[in-house]
């Protein structure tokens, strides 16, 4: 009887059940392998630098002297010390630049008009996730540059070593801080509305005013949110390569002020990768800087679990 | 692989000599029907990798194999030397100083002068543009033109391609850079070295110094539409013509050799 | 002193509907400004004959078309397996230690830079394979970039079904997979199709995964010519290929055109142009697939 | 008179991860007759429910102990679940068509358990939808989506979807609570017909619909059965203080 | 014996977009009693309970005719909303805590009405607790989240919370009707306490808590006031067939 039982159940379950939920199961653990394949052969050609080039990690990434040649000055050294503070910095401009205006943003989606919100900066935000990098960078190079370069032409305080060529650490943040604005304000925009109905409620019953309970209430209640989108627009800035290739000026030396050239990780991985011949320590290193670009934006994801977890701890 | 696909190849390599392979390219397609042949730029050691990768079936390059691959790399491509290429200073058209001495042109670009003052011009901060360090361009120029100096790197605005360099020099007041004679025009103004125009005569005749081949790398023997396309690059037909009018020198014409 | 808070709320509006202001005006700028200045090459010649790399008056006939044939490519290899994952995410994964490290690599795999993506593309498909750069590894590479982006799209969309339309599948004796494909998947399509249409804008616009994969250049295409086989046919997907994106960063940094600004132009007006018609087409799709699932028409 | 057990459950315990949310459960429910479930919120009803025809499997991290019997076979391993949801249906608190048409809100449960004759498929919509009592109204439109519908009428939708798949046990989790008073009579009446051929559990927070339309009522109390008896036996003289407190809104 | 009207409404109209959820609605509410609101489902008493400190500014498309006087003043344009806010306070059908601390909570009010000293808000929030005889609980636990206390505790800070800020009225929207019955008597405790200094208007589904715990009790349906009376009266004799059938739980 249990065993007619079981003989029934195993013929429905293997012709409507079993085979689609193998190929999805599949398709799902398929993700796992693609991951580790990708890491995989970044990390093999990654590491190359450090055990075929024999080049010491520390110097990687705290040495400023990249030059893969050689030349009168010594023999080749690869550290990316400019690259990874000019990709922090970008990065970090772009963030303050955009956090708090893609902050005003959502707020005003959520709490001041959600009608226009929905009706009118949602498709604004979407379009502006959806222009192509290289648009960006290509605006970024026909409008910004030319207008930077005016600007520090006629600024008379700026001694005459400054850079006037308008491409610069600025003109990349500017331009990064627009692609990323997107990404922070749609991220908070969720965070607001995920807020319960509740706290709106209860706090305009004491008599508080709207702007009281955005700032006391909801935007502190939002918090984890936001700060998940700023690291995912973070995460995007870091990554981002045309754009900021074609308006920063991509010199290898510390930018002295936001009006200097700059260069960041994607940039030099852009240029250089098509010239670099393959197995050399130029491209070696190359490779090196997108693992580390990979293992900065897995890190990113750790962070955001982190914040996702105090925010569970809290509730 | 590219060359399984015998009616199609591919080529990279020099953004000096791409002008030159573009159009030959169109014009052998126009005349072959059925050839299909695609060319991009990407520098000189982008073509050479490529080509001994068997990505590509030619590699163009400004400078021998030998200088960017390994020595056994380098063993296993066939150079076609297919025609020689100047390589000029050029600055912005405001920039006033129309002549440089080599150790001037050092002194800009290792970055011990920075004011077109200093050489005679007018009171304007000189911006160097750089190649990046693969490029052909740049290891002609650095060899011939500034003596093997090493450039200040810090102090240059890089550019990618030999393109973003013309389109940057004639955006960028008080800009310098390099570029290859196929890219001269109008945009950009030439500087005379040591008193000698870059032009393709003095290069012929041994006048003016900085100067490359520019070679076509195969890896073996070119076969098939490669060989035919290559074989039609060194007719008489291109060198005459196209060569020319792009400002390349044919090999025939040089009176200096390498 | 202190404010009075009528006065403060008064004043933060205020600011708050200046900023969103600003947005709109930057949209409106920056679409204006590209179409703008690309208006003189926005005819059907320009959208339809070849890129010239020397001389004048080139088009954009062919990276328009690879732009397209890259967008289908990659949507036929990405959205099964990112729809099956998807699936299988909003239904089947137990929150298990698997299933975490899914997620993780879902959210890992989007949130890499384009450009390692598109080294990995290089290293895999193009260098491994040695099938040189082609439209193929470009989309493969693309498809990489996509597939976590899909699979969060289905399972959202899965997810967004309501439950009690799920448990009264169950409830009347559907198994778990018959549900699946005949309840649920019909119920999230609206969810579906606008995202996806989104995510087909987003390659559309990809140039960094490209540049080392589908190459910075192509051949001349015989647009009479359907076999696919054939390497003078649009339809190979084993030719070199630019896509529009990928022909604008080119133009900047090689273009050896005397008119190559305003072929950049005309590319970014025609791309900015698109993004337009996806955004709209995705609205205009989703509304009325909602309006359908809402009872508001017959079925 | 002995009484006919069409199925009974047996020290029935269910845990949501640590929380239990059943303890002991111990009921035996007639044939053809109507057995109500009453008790405050969150006391366990529908998880009760659910026990019945295994909906509890969808939701993770359930433990269950204790056993459910249908006409004598082991809910949980003598029968398939999928036979089991076709002889055991339910009906949700919030009516919950399927955005599709009437028709094929009605044909699905048949569709997937095999059927696919058109005629036998038309025959089976129009019988159920007589035996809920939503022919006259929606004969005419069976093609439009039963999203179109109002709520009462959705909610018989819902019953006859279940009809057509022929089950003998109907479960309902309070099946009236979102539809207005002329509904909920449509409704009750119609439960009243239906227990001639089935056999139907409710829940119901509404004392007096308990009262009216059932012939058993059980009362749970943080996850435990208080008292089941005859309903008339529990709202006349509950043996139990907490019922009697119950039932006269003591709290809940 | 005259009565002494704190709030009353005249005419009242109130529209969602298109659909009337308020129809001609007059009431008086008098001064330290409790008003209890009851209905079926969708009639209107959350509704009616929110024209009355205007929280119904916050959904879009409403649309308000009729009048709402506070003391004397019309609520809709004599009295600033902030002002109307503070002095009629409202607490949920859920309770809801902002998520900050239990001292947080309670001092947001007086905080966001200006009151900056440290010793004054400790002064207060002690007070509003042991007002909400929630004090002894949580005395010792201030600088804890409001989210850890049990739903009940939740209930009685969200009352202490409203107290805060000294209200004259309060508005409660069935504030038990998501509690064991043991927080549930607590509240109801608390509210006969309160209403010595309070004027309370509380929406109960409850009809025998409306019957121990109020004075006055209306009776909605469909947006209408179907009777209005003591709940003595309204429960031993209620004049209105309609009424009676709720009452004996023939519909809701
Ligand atoms: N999926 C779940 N996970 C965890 N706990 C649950 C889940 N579903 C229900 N519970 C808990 O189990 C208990 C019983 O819930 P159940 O839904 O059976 O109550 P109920 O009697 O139907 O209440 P109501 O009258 O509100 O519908 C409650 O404490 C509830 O919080
Ligand atoms: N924001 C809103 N928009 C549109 N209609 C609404 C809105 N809020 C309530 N309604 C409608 O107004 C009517 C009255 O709703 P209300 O919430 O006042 O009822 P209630 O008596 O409090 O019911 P319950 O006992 O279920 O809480 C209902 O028909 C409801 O659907
Ligand atoms: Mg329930
Ligand atoms: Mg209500
Ligand atoms: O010609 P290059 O691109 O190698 O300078």
């Amino acid at each position: 009887m249990s065993t007619n039982s079981k003989i029934k159940k195993s013929v429905h379950y293997i012709k409507k059940e079993l085979f689609g939920r193998s190929i999805v199961t599949f398709f799902g653990i398929f993700l796992i392998i693609l991951t580790i394949s990708l890491v995989f052969f970044i990390a093999s050609k990654g590491m190359a630098t450090f055990i075929q080039d024999k080049q010491s990690p520390i110097q990687f990434l705290f040495s400023d002297r990249w030059d893969t040649v050689g030349d009168s000055r010594g023999g080749p050294a690869v550290g990316a010390l400019v690259f990874i503070f000019g990709s922090v910095s970008i990065s970090m401009l772009a963030l303050m630049i955009s956090t708090p205006f893609s902050i005003a943003i959502s707020i005003f989606m959520t709490e001041i008009s959600p009608k226009l919100g929905k009706k009118l900066l949602q498709p604004v935000i979407e379009i502006f996730v959806g222009i192509p990098s290289v648009v960006y960078g290509w605006v970024g190079l026909t409008v910004l540059v030319p207008f930077i370069s005016k600007f520090t032409l006629m600024m008379p305080f700026f001694d005459g070593s400054i850079n006037t060529t308008g491409k610069s650490l600025l003109t990349g943040a500017l331009v990064l801080s627009i692609m990323i604005f997107p990404t922070i304000a749609s991220v908070s925009v969720d965070a607001l509305k995920a807020l319960p109905r509740d706290y709106k409620e209860a706090s305009f019953a004491l008599g508080a005013t709207r702007w009281q309970t955005i700032r006391r209430v909801l935007v502190p209640a939002a918090l984890p949110g936001i700060l998940t989108g700023v690291v995912l627009g973070l995460a995007r800035a870091f990554g981002e390569a045309l754009a900021v290739q074609m308006v920063i000026g991509n010199n290898i030396l510390f930018p002295k002020s936001i009006f200097d050239r700059a260069n960041t990780m994607t940039s030099v991985i852009t240029m250089e990768m098509g010239n670099a011949v393959s197995g050399t320590l130029e491209s070696n290193a190359l490779w090196s800087l997108a693992f580390l670009l990979l293992i900065i934006s897995f890190l990113f994801i750790v962070v955001i679990h982190k914040i996702g977890a105090k925010r569970s701890f809290v509730k | 692989g590219p060359s399984s696909k015998e009616d199609s190849i591919s080529i990279s390599g020099s953004s000096a000599l791409l002008p030159l392979a573009d159009n030959a390219a169109k014009d052998y397609m126009a005349k072959n029907a059925g050839s299909k042949i695609s060319v991009q730029a990407g520098g000189s050691g982008q073509g050479l990798t490529q080509v001994y990768q068997g990505a590509v079936n030619i590699g163009n390059s400004d400078v021998y194999a030998e200088e960017k691959l390994k020595p056994e790399e380098a063993k296993e491509l066939k150079d076609h030397v297919v025609c020689a290429v100047g390589i000029a200073a050029v600055v912005n058209t405001n920039v006033k100083v129309d002549n440089l001495t080599s150790q001037q042109l050092i002194d800009i670009f290792t970055g011990k002068i920075t004011n077109w003052k200093d050489v005679g011009g007018d009171d304007m901060k000189i911006t160097i543009i750089n190649r990046p360090s693969n490029s052909g361009t740049r290891a002609t120029f650095k060899k011939y033109a500034l003596k093997g100096a090493d450039e200040a790197e810090g102090m240059a605005l890089k550019e990618d391609q030999s393109g973003t360099v013309k389109q940057t020099v004639s955006q960028t007041e008080g800009s310098i850079s390099y570029l290859a004679f196929s890219y001269l025009d109008e945009k950009t103004k030439p500087l005379k070295i040591d008193g000698v125009v870059p032009t393709s005569e003095n290069v012929a005749n041994g006048t003016y110094p900085v100067w490359a081949y520019e070679h076509m790398y195969t890896k073996g023997e070119a076969t098939g539409l490669t060989k035919s396309f290559i074989d039609y690059i060194l007719s008489d037909e291109v060198q005459n013509n196209l060569v020319t009018k792009l400002k390349f020198i044919p090999i025939k014409d040089m009176k200096v050799k390498r | 002193m202190r404010i009075k808070p009528q006065i403060a709320d008064k004043i933060a509006t205020t600011i708050f509907i200046i900023i969103a202001g600003i947005l709109v005006l930057l949209l409106v700028l920056f679409a204006g400004y590209l179409i703008y200045q690309g208006r003189s090459k926005l005819n059907l010649n320009f959208l339809t004959s070849e890129p010239k790399s020397i001389e004048a008056g080139g088009g954009i006939g062919p990276p328009l078309f690879n732009s397209i044939y890259m967008v289908v490519l990659s949507m036929m290899m990405s959205l099964p397996i990112g729809l099956s994952a998807g699936i299988y995410m909003a239904e089947y994964a137990r929150p298990t230690k698997m299933t975490r490290m899914i997620r993780f690599c879902i959210e890992a795999l989007a949130s890499l830079p384009s450009i390692v993506i598109g080294l990995f593309g290089f290293l895999v498909f193009v260098q491994m394979t040695g099938w040189s750069f082609n439209l193929l590894s470009g989309a493969l590479a693309v498809s990489v970039l996509n597939l976590p982006v899909i699979t969060r799209i289905s399972e959202d969309a899965i997810r967004n079904v309501p439950l009690s339309v799920k448990e009264a599948s169950l409830a009347l004796g559907a198994t778990h997979w018959q549900t699946i494909v005949k309840v649920l998947i019909p119920c999230a399509i609206p969810g579906l199709v606008t995202g996806l249409i989104i995510t087909s804008g987003r390659v559309f616009g990809e140039a960094a995964a490209l540049i080392f994969t589908s190459g910075v250049s192509g051949y001349p295409l015989d647009f009479t010519n359907f076999n696919p086989l054939d390497s003078s046919s649009p339809l190979n997907p084993f030719r070199p290929a630019e896509t529009l994106a990928v022909f604008i960063w080119k133009v900047n940094s090689e273009g050896t055109a005397p008119d190559a600004r305003m072929v950049a132009d005309g590319a970014a007006a025609v791309l900015i142009i698109c993004v337009f018609a996806f955004n709209i087409l995705s609205r205009i799709f989703g509304g009325l697939l909602n309006k359908r699932f809402a009872g508001k028409t017959n079925i | 008179m002995e009484k006919k057990l069409k199925l009974y459950t047996k020290d029935l315990n269910l845990f949501y991860g640590s929380t239990q949310a059943l303890k002991n459960v111990t009921v035996d429910i007639e044939k053809n007759k109507v057995t109500a479930l009453i008790g405050p919120s969150g006391c366990g009803k529908s998880t009760f429910l659910k026990t019945l025809n295994r909906m509890n499997d969808l939701v993770n991290n359930v433990k269950i102990t204790g056993k459910v019997y249908l006409d004598g076979l082991n809910v949980y391993d003598q029968l398939d679940v999928v036979d089991l949801r076709k002889k055991v249906g339910m009906v949700f608190q919030k009516p919950n068509p399927f955005p599709m048409s009437i028709y094929e809100n009605i044909a699905y449960g048949p569709k997937i358990h095999g059927i696919k004759s058109k005629s036998r498929l038309d025959e089976i919509v129009e019988k159920s939808l007589i035996g809920s009592a939503l022919w006259d109204e929606v004969k005419d439109r069976l093609k439009q989506s039963a999203l179109g519908l109002s709520g009462g009428q959705q909610q018989r939708l819902c019953i006859a979807r279940v009809l057509a798949v022929e089950p003998e046990v109907v479960l309902m989790d309070e099946p009236t609570s979102a539809l207005d008073p002329l509904s909920t009579l449509k409704i009750e009446d119609l439960i009243d017909e239906l227990k001639e051929s089935y056999t139907i559990v409710i829940v119901t927070h509404n004392m007096q619909q308990a009262g009216r339309i059932s012939d058993n009522t059980a009362f749970f109390l943080h996850g435990q059965i208080v008292e089941y008896d005859e309903t008339e036996k529990i709202f006349s003289m509950p043996s139990d203080k907490r019922t009697e407190d119950y039932i006269t809104g003591r709290f809940g």
